[in-house]
């Protein structure tokens, strides 16, 4: 048990991180961030949590394993590289399609962006791994 | 010309109170009167620099993220020293010679130490 | 809360509006939002919460700000100053903070205002033990800061 | 004969490594009659051979080639010329001979046919090197004679002097096979060919050739430890570890002759000349007149023989060295007379060991001749042809030799002191076991009728080629002498030569080898004294020399691999840094100031700090201000990334800089404090290499900063990030776009990473006694 | 501003290898840590630094106006210092291990296990 | 104006990021240097916000973010570590 | 096939993906990884049909023309390394699903193998400097943990050693990317060597070569920086000393062929000289170091430093014919170091023991798998007509041609030292009868003990093969030499277009 004051820091601090995570990933194509740095401030979140409760505790928020995480992430950005297959473009080949926003604008979405997801949900789970498993330790 | 003013007054501020900050974190005698230093000044130093940022630029993104930044500051800065001066206390970090009373070590003698 | 809300959206509406978004735009919506909301609920029941708060809350900003310039004004001087004048010490402070949040705010505020910082709160969360610059009296301080930060506080939380 | 134009040297040659390889099987099925069908394929070869006499007789070769490594220059050529048809029909005869001997005398041992297999598989690959015409194709069976000599020496091999023999002939058999191929290689290039019957036509090519010299000293150590010529003839008589057909085989007929054939085969590229006859009469008078005298003082029966075949060898090379016409003559009747009592001397030893329950001394033998008779009788048939008693076909070839040296007074004297020894050891080996008393305890009776076949065949076969040596010149001798000498010339042996001085001279050596045999007590104790000569001998040279590189590795391996982590960086690092410097001393050194910007206040002070920050990380003596020195220096590290331009680099570098700390935080917990000091020396040559590392790396960079970039690639990038790739943030696109295969490279290590560390901090051995 | 920072990379450099002869798994780690730090560096360093500003195009600009730093560097710096975490965190949990397993953390106790 | 002063103020942080580093080598304590660390932090953040206004680039404030929330979890872990027993 | 030249990288990734998410099920593991490493095999395969003609494969990831975007260029030293991948990846795979225990396997063996492979296979295709480095990271880390899983003392303290100098190596590397890419501006390979080709790098690209012959150096364990290599090789099981035997130290040497071909050409008398004496030393020192073990795996693995040598001789005399021998060797001691370290598993498997005083009697006992040692030792040591006769008569050969007497007295030497090597294990395993019986660990039925011979058998198959067949195998490396040494046709292909 730690203390009341870090718990309910934590505990206000914990949703902001991870929203704060999303919205880095989600720029990282046009300013600072990406998803690697998305990743590891997800992960930080995690962390943070689990310093303030316990290792356990910051699972159950996490709900999945977090190798499975990194696996999953590391498919997507596999994954990613293979739409260009269909057209006949070498692997990794950016494919970008414009949605039509409902204010007017437009926004491109690309494999590179699922790509970055994959880098985002990797960094996440390989951080929590090491957190979790170090502070298991014995 | 005012908020040029307003800018340079308040980095320079900033840069005075990080000034004293580094002062302080030198100069006190022990841990806990270091960390009145850093906590507050240095906190105060950077959220002076951050306002002179936020008028630097007047612009939304510059201003929520730096509103964003003080903000963090003021929730976190006293949770970590919070968190350094427990666990210092309790590991046994001398207070200064100085220091006149010790009420926790009186009172709370008797607590037992959930970690231990 | 739900006025709160409003009050937002209206800022957001007022910004749409006007075409332009930009902090200032958003600040004048939100207080003109605030002053239509003011006289709307000019007699319901829920406008005390609100608007009290509100009032409350700016008072105790301003007290915060107040407190944290004042204090690093202090460290500013006691860093130059010579050191045998201070006098440091620990000293244990009753709570009336009950919840977390209340605890956590509390401990914060004093860690930011001059001369203290919290160190820990008892097992039995009826004591938050601080590091104090300037221990001329413990009781006097312990009152001050009952007094001042913590009633404020609670005040606007409860 | 006409069924036998099927054949060819290619195919008869497979038929033996396919009968050796399914040897094991065929023993398997029909253990019985294990030898009696392997036979078929030396027969087959034997045959073969025997039609092809007329045509070989006549001066014709037999030729047959294909490609095998085409650009390497690598044909399967094989030639069957006099030379190669003499040899090879001793090799393939007594190897036909030896398999049937080999079913007798394994009868019931369950790894005959894996001794078969060795056997067969030795055969094969002598005839290999025999019907060769490209000298790397020599090689491949010469080689492969090592190999297959190194399995049957070592037969018995749960003996550890039967293991050392065996490694001790391979060892100095590969090591002689190494010299030759870089001899036969070099050769070949000087000839401008690799096949042998166009070297021999390019003898003055070669002779010619700056690198003659180097190629006849290459060759000739190639030869000389095969056929154990002094100072490599230690390994042979050691080599009787091999069970006793292997022994016959290899050293009577045929792996050691392999390094005569050779010259003998080389003799037209490399011969006539000064330098060939100078090293080939020294070397192989020193050998025969060596292994005589070491053979006088022996009383096992296997080394006696050895002895001889060293000395015999060593003959061999001595009239070949001599080189003229009539010692070529010589030599060629020799290497048949050897072969026929030389064969039928070990096949008798091994059945008189065989029946007697393993008795090795001639000391311990006696009167075996009721017992063995046949036995006896071929072994007095072979031991007088040994000792050149007429009529036998050994006397026949002393009778050429000795006429061949008539101009050379000092070798007939070395070939009466050789040619007395000879004497004593073929009473030694066909008469002093069978005569006598029998002693006590001994028991014995006659080989089966396998091994008595080839004492039978060979020991009357001393004879009658003795009888027939005139056609028998003419057929064998002849054409292989010609090959030799490569002009013509003609073989006339003669059963009766008349008196003349060399038959003198070889009746005195008849009588002062049998005083000799019958004084042979004496010798017996005078070998005590050559003792001295065993000490300081090759031998004693070789153990000495596998046990120096063995010190040596052991000292140079202790040396090094010291296991502690320091020396190995420190060794690593000195090299690095001592060749970068020498690259960068002569890559012209340190060019010049002019590509580098003005030092900017802040720059300078983050850089002081940033070298501070390094110091206190280094110098500490708690781990945790070093962990924090290394957090300073990357806060440092991310204000530099801004002030040049680099958001996304700061924010990841700090990041990074404070998971770590929070990972090393957590790890700590569970590790102890420094606590491990190092000697003052080793920290200043510690501080030595490291400035040094440091100084190299600064002025690397300083010089890298010299040499202007032309239009780097990345302004591509600059161009067309927005434009194609959809992105501002150029490092992001890169990242995601441009080099994403980088990144996906990256987050792999990054998941193995993290699986390595769940995997080693959940995987937990059994719990090993903790220190 | 080159001379500087070569003398840092050089010093990093330096530093790292040091650390590394220490005997200390911890030392050893920390020494890696600037080593790699010395690395990033000087790639950085020689890739050429430009005071342009950050490679990043502005909202509403098709093209960068005056040439910004140069981004591939960074990018490649970027990797390298994920993969060196990476590493350097693999290698952390196999110091404990080791420490656990073997129970030293002094390096010059592991050449027993070399016989 | 704003040109003229950022240099100071980065003066100024300079130096005092430069005394956190001091106190993180003098110590005493651990906790000490923890302190001192985080102070550091704090100040790397006022320096890029600083450098923020100097070259007129907002593309660093993630940066000054992400060391605002990340040194607080990075000080809270080590505080944890010294409530185990790692003070010395 | 568009995809083809990068399916060397993704299949393995995705195998490897795939079992982490089935990590919960063994058997479905193998399954995977078996398929897997087939695949593998295949896609070599295909690649090999495309190339074997001289073509090289090129495809720029992305699309991004080169030299902006990462170029995989397969040429045919490329195209044959990565067969050997294919080959070995299917018979280790074969031989771990028999001989590795449960726990390893459930802590993630068959992923990391198969991430081992996909880096080896993308240092092999790769034609980009930085992708290189990436590449080598990932296999290193790969192999950093393969060593390490099952924390065993000595596995550990050898990891350390392995891990502190590899990564010393990376930081060399990385240092030489940054220099690099500060002259020159570009990661492309053939770029640079385009660059280098126009002169205008100057002198100082000898140093640069210096540091990257030193960091591959490290990776490729020669002498004198081969240290981690005796210290950490003999300690995993098996299947996984077999896997790095074959191919990690290899990436080295390959990178080095490539760098030193390609780009690198400048100042030859000295950066080859240099590259000479190290390849004299690092037989010597290697093939001494075996000398003085008795220990089967540790003999085998100071043996590979002594093969690197070998190797990197060809490099060193640079000539067509050196080149060649280079490439034969590099084909032969894959397989054959390969299958020693599997047949050294075996004997570990049956007696529980590498040490050659303790082991012995094996010939009596199992035949069969002394044959299969017997022929891979000799193929090893140079026996002809095996494999590894023509790899190093090539060497010898090449180096007689060029008059470097001194490294042909050495390899010749070594060789010979090699042959004693190979027989002590030979004498003491297999020949002498142990000092006490062994009991026999092995309780796998004989038709399960045939399939886990298979591999063995295999590879010995294959050894016989390269060497009868070496008319073929010859050519492939002549051809295959010929197109390192004249770089120019690699240049076309990569910044001529690809697709
Ligand atoms: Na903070
Ligand atoms: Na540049």
């Amino acid at each position: 048990m730690t203390s009341i004051i870090f718990r309910t820091a934590t505990r206000y601090m914990f949703p902001p991180l991870l929203v704060f995570s999303v919205y880095v990933l989600l720029r990282g194509h046009h300013y600072p961030g990406g998803g690697f740095v998305g990743g590891l401030f997800a992960g930080s979140a995690f962390a943070l949590y689990a310093l303030a409760f316990s290792v356990a505790d910051a699972r159950k928020v996490l709900r999945a394993d977090p190798r499975d995480v990194t696996a999953v992430g590391l498919a997507l950005a596999l994954l990613s590289g293979i739409p260009p297959l269909f057209s006949k473009e070498a692997f990794l080949t950016g494919t970008w399609w414009t949605l039509p926003l409902p204010a007017g604008g437009t926004l491109d979405i690309g494999t590179p962006l699922f790509f970055d997801i994959g880098v985002y949900f990797v960094v996440l789970g390989v951080l929590l791994t090491l957190v979790f498993t170090l502070g298991e330790e014995e | 010309m005012i908020r040029e003013l307003l800018v340079a007054f308040f980095l320079l501020s900033g840069g005075a109170l990080s000034l004293v900050a580094a002062a302080g974190v030198i100069r006190m005698p022990d841990l806990f009167t270091r960390m009145h230093a850093a906590t507050k000044t240095g906190t105060v130093g950077v959220s002076a620099i951050t306002i002179g940022m936020i008028i630097h630029f007047s612009e939304v993104t510059v201003t929520s993220r730096g509103i964003l930044v003080i903000a963090f500051f003021l929730l976190t800065a006293p949770v970590a020293a919070h968190m350094i001066g427990r666990a210092a206390y309790r590991s046994g970090v001398q207070l200064w010679i100085l220091t006149r009373i010790d009420e926790w070590k009186s009172h709370g003698k008797n607590e037992p130490d959930e970690e231990a | 809360m739900q006025l709160f809300i409003t009050n937002v959206l209206i800022s957001m509406l007022w910004a749409l509006l006007t075409g332009r978004v930009t902090v200032g735009n958003l600040a004048v919506g939100f207080a003109l939002g605030y002053l239509a909301l003011t006289l709307m609920y000019s007699n319901a029941v829920e406008k005390s919460s609100y608007f009290q708060k509100t009032v409350q809350l700016i008072r105790f900003t301003l007290i915060f700000f107040k407190e944290l310039i004042v204090s690093s004004w202090r460290v500013a001087v006691d860093v130059v100053k010579p050191l045998p004048l201070m006098r440091p010490g620990v000293i244990g402070i009753p709570l009336d903070a009950e919840t977390d949040l209340e605890i956590t705010l509390l401990a914060n505020v004093i860690s930011l205002t001059p001369g203290t910082l919290s160190l820990d709160v008892s097992k039995d969360r009826k004591t938050l033990y601080i590091h104090a610059m300037y221990v001329v009296n413990p009781d006097d301080l312990r009152a001050e800061i009952k007094d001042g930060l913590e009633r404020r506080l609670l005040e606007l939380l409860r | 004969m006409r069924g036998l134009q099927l054949f060819s040297m290619w195919i008869l040659l497979a038929i033996c490594f396919i009968a050796a390889l399914s040897a094991p099987f065929v023993h398997r099925i029909i253990p019985k009659y294990t030898g009696a069908a392997l036979v078929s394929a030396p027969l087959a070869m034997v045959v073969w051979l025997l039609s092809k006499i007329p045509e070989v007789g006549n001066g014709h070769a037999i030729t047959q080639s294909f490609q095998w490594v085409e650009k390497l220059g690598l044909e399967v050529a094989f030639r069957l010329d006099g030379l190669s048809l003499l040899f090879a029909l001793i090799i393939s005869g007594i190897g036909a001979l030896v398999v049937l001997y080999t079913q007798g005398y394994f009868k019931g041992h369950p790894q005959q046919g894996r001794f078969m297999m060795y056997i067969i598989a030795f055969m094969g690959s002598m005839l290999g090197v025999v019907l060769a015409d490209h000298i790397l194709l020599v090689f491949i069976f010469w080689e492969l004679t090592s190999f297959t000599s190194y399995l049957l020496i070592g037969f018995n091999h749960e003996s550890a002097d039967a293991r050392n023999a065996a490694l001790q002939a391979m060892l100095v058999t590969v090591l002689g096979g190494l010299f030759l191929m870089a001899g036969l290689v070099l050769m070949g290039d000087a000839a401008g060919t690799w096949r042998l019957s166009e070297i021999v036509q390019r003898g003055h090519e070669i002779t010619e050739h700056k690198n003659y010299l180097a190629i006849l000293i290459l060759v000739c150590i190639g030869a000389f430890t095969k056929s154990a010529q002094f100072p490599f003839h230690f390994w042979l008589p050691n080599a009787m570890q091999a069970p006793t057909p292997a022994s016959a085989y290899l050293h009577s007929s045929t792996m050691v002759k392999a390094g005569v054939y050779l010259l003998a085969r080389l003799h037209p590229a490399l011969g006539h000349t000064e330098e060939w006859t100078l090293i080939l009469t020294t070397i192989g008078t020193i050998t025969f007149l060596l292994g005589a005298i070491m053979a006088l003082g022996q009383h096992v029966l296997k080394r006696l023989l050895a002895y001889t075949t060293v000395s015999a060898l060593g003959a061999m090379v001595m009239l070949l060295g001599i080189g003229t016409k009539y010692t070529i003559k010589a030599m060629a009747a020799f290497v048949l007379a050897h072969a026929f009592y030389k064969a039928t001397l070990f096949m008798v030893a091994g059945g008189i060991t065989h029946e007697t329950g393993g008795e090795t001394s001639i000391d311990k033998l006696g009167g075996l001749r009721k017992a063995m008779p046949i036995s006896f009788g071929c072994a007095l048939l072979a031991g007088l042809s040994m000792g050149g008693f007429p009529p036998f076909f050994g006397f026949v070839a002393k009778e050429t030799w000795l006429h061949a040296l008539g101009d050379y007074p000092l070798l007939i004297v070395a070939t009466v002191v050789g040619g007395a020894a000879y004497v004593l050891v073929g009473f030694s080996t066909g008469w002093k076991p069978f005569m006598g008393k029998m002693p006590e305890g001994l028991h014995a009776h006659e080989v089966p009728l396998t091994m008595r076949l080839g004492p039978i065949v060979l020991g009357l076969g001393g004879l009658v080629l003795a009888v027939f040596c005139g056609p028998v010149g003419h057929a064998l001798v002849q054409p292989a002498a010609i090959a030799i000498y490569a002009k013509e010339l003609e073989v006339h042996l003669h059963l009766w030569p008349g008196v003349n001085i060399y038959f003198v001279i070889s009746i005195v050596t008849l009588v002062i080898g049998t005083v000799c045999y019958l004084a042979r007590a004496h010798f017996v104790k005078g070998a005590g004294k050559l003792s001295l000569l065993v000490r300081f001998g090759p031998d004693a040279v070789y153990q000495a020399a596998l046990n120096g590189v063995l010190k040596f590795a052991a000292w140079h391996t202790r040396k090094l691999q010291t296991g502690i982590l320091r020396d190995y960086i420190r060794v690593t690092v000195v090299t690095t840094v001592l060749l970068v410097g020498a690259a960068f001393v002569r890559s012209g050194g340190f060019q010049g100031w002019e590509n580098l910007s003005p030092i900017s206040l802040r720059v300078a002070l983050f850089g002081i700090l940033m070298i501070s920050a390094t110091f206190a990380t280094v110098h500490s003596k708690s781990r945790l201000r070093s962990i924090l020195s290394l957090g300073v220096v990357g806060f440092c590290m991310a204000l530099l990334f801004t002030f040049f331009g680099a958001p996304d680099l700061a924010m990841t570098q700090l990041v990074i800089e404070t998971l770590t700390v929070i990972l090393l935080a957590l790890a700590f917990y569970h590790l102890p404090t420094f606590r491990h000091g190092s000697t003052k020396r080793t920290r200043v040559i510690d501080i030595i290499i490291s400035i040094s590392v440091g100084v190299i790396v600064t002025l690397l960079v300083l010089a890298a900063l010299h040499v202007q970039t032309p239009t780097p690639v990345s302004d591509y990038y600059l161009d067309h990030s927005y434009k194609d790739a959809h992105g501002r943030n150029v490092v992001n696109v890169i990242l995601v776009d441009f080099r994403a295969l980088d990144t996906l490279g990256e987050i792999t290590v990054l998941t193995i990473a993290a699986l390595g560390a769940f995997a080693l901090l959940k995987l937990k051995p059994k719990k090993e006694g903790a220190e | 501003m080159e001379v500087v920072l070569a003398i840092v990379i050089g010093v990093l450099y330096a530093g790292g290898v040091y650390l590394m002869m220490r005997r200390n798994l911890i030392q050893l780690i920390i020494g890696l840590g600037l080593l790699s730090h010395g690395a990033n560096l000087l790639i950085f360093t020689a890739g050429g630094l430009r005071q342009g500003g950050a490679p990043i195009l502005a909202e509403g600009e098709k093209a960068f106006a005056t040439t910004p730093a140069d981004p591939l560097p960074q990018a490649l710096i970027l990797t390298a210092i994920v993969i060196s975490f990476a590493v350097t965190a693999f290698a952390l949990v196999l110091f404990l291990r080791t420490y656990k397993t073997v129970g030293t953390d002094d390096v010059d106790d592991l050449k027993e296990m070399q016989k | 104006m704003v040109e003229f002063i950022c240099p100071i103020v980065m003066l100024m942080l300079t130096v005092a990021f430069g005394a956190a580093f001091v106190r993180v080598v003098i110590g005493p304590t651990l906790p000490d240097r923890v302190v001192a660390l985080d102070m550091a932090a704090t100040i790397v953040v006022a320096l890029i916000l600083t450098h923020c206004v100097q070259s007129g680039s907002t593309y660093y404030i993630p940066a000054a973010i992400s060391i605002a929330l990340l040194s607080f979890i990075g000080t809270v872990a080590l505080a944890l570590y010294i409530r185990r027993g790692g003070a010395s | 096939m568009i995809f083809l030249p990068v399916l060397p990288i993704i299949i393995p990734l995705a195998g490897a993906v795939l079992c982490m998410l089935a990590r919960r099920n063994i058997a479905v593991q193998k399954g995977l990884a078996l398929i897997t490493s087939v695949f593998i095999l295949l896609t070599s395969l295909a690649i090999f049909a495309q190339t074997k003609d001289g073509t090289i494969a090129v495809m720029n990831v992305g699309s991004w023309q080169a030299p902006y975007g990462i170029t995989l260029a397969i040429d045919m030293l490329s195209s044959v390394m990565l067969l050997l991948v294919g080959v070995l990846s299917v018979g280790v795979s074969v031989y771990a699903c028999f001989d590795l225990d449960v726990t390893r396997m459930k802590f993630g063996f068959f992923p990391l193998m198969l991430i081992l492979l996909m880096g080896v296979n993308g240092a092999f295709v790769t034609g980009d400097l930085f992708n290189l480095y990436v590449w080598f990271e990932v296999l290193l880390t790969a192999s950093f943990i393969l060593l390490a899983l099952g924390g065993e003392r000595a596995q550990l303290a050898g990891s350390i050693k392995y891990v502190t100098l590899n990564l010393l190596s990376s930081a060399l590397f990385l240092a030489g990317i940054g220099i690099l890419y500060g002259m020159a501006g570009t990661l492309n390979l053939a770029e640079l060597a385009h660059l280098v080709k126009d002169g205008a790098r100057g002198d100082l690209l000898t140093m640069v070569a210096v540091m990257f012959m030193m960091a591959f150096g490290i990776k490729a364990g020669m002498f004198p920086l081969y240290f981690w290599l005796p210290a950490s090789y003999p300690t995993p099981p098996a299947a996984v000393t077999a896997l790095f035997s074959g191919l990690l130290t290899k990436v080295g040497v390959y990178s080095m062929i490539r760098m030193f071909t390609l780009v690198f050409d400048t100042d030859p008398a000295f950066l080859h000289g240099l590259i000479l004496v190290g390849a004299g030393l690092t037989m010597v020192s290697g093939v001494l170091a075996a000398a003085a073990q008795y220990e089967m795996r540790k003999i085998l693995a100071v043996h590979i430093v002594s093969q690197i040598g070998y190797i990197v001789m060809g490099l060193g005399l640079f000539t067509e014919l050196a080149l060649t021998g280079t490439i034969f060797y590099l084909i032969h001691v894959i397989i054959v170091k390969t299958n020693l370290f599997l047949i050294a598993g075996a004997v570990n498997r049956l007696k529980g023991s590498y040490d050659l005083h303790k082991l012995g009697g094996l010939y009596k006992e199992k035949p069969g798998l002394s044959i299969l040692f017997i022929i891979s030792a000799m193929s090893l040591a140079g026996v002809p007509p095996l494999s590894g006769f023509f790899a190093k008569f090539t060497l010898i050969l090449a180096g007689l041609r060029t008059e470097s007497w001194l490294i042909v007295a050495t390899a010749l030497g070594v060789s010979l030292l090699t042959l004693y090597s190979m027989t002590k294990i030979w004498a003491y395993a297999f020949w002498k009868p142990a000092a006490e019986p062994l009991p026999d660990l092995n309780p796998m039925p004989k038709s399960k003990w045939f399939i886990f011979l298979l591999p063995m058998i295999g590879f010995t198959v294959i050894t016989i093969a390269l060497g009868v067949f070496a008319g073929p195998v010859f050519d492939y490396a002549a051809d295959a030499a010929a197109q390192l040494m004249n770089p120019q046709g690699y240049i076309d292909a990569v910044l001529g277009g690809g697709m």
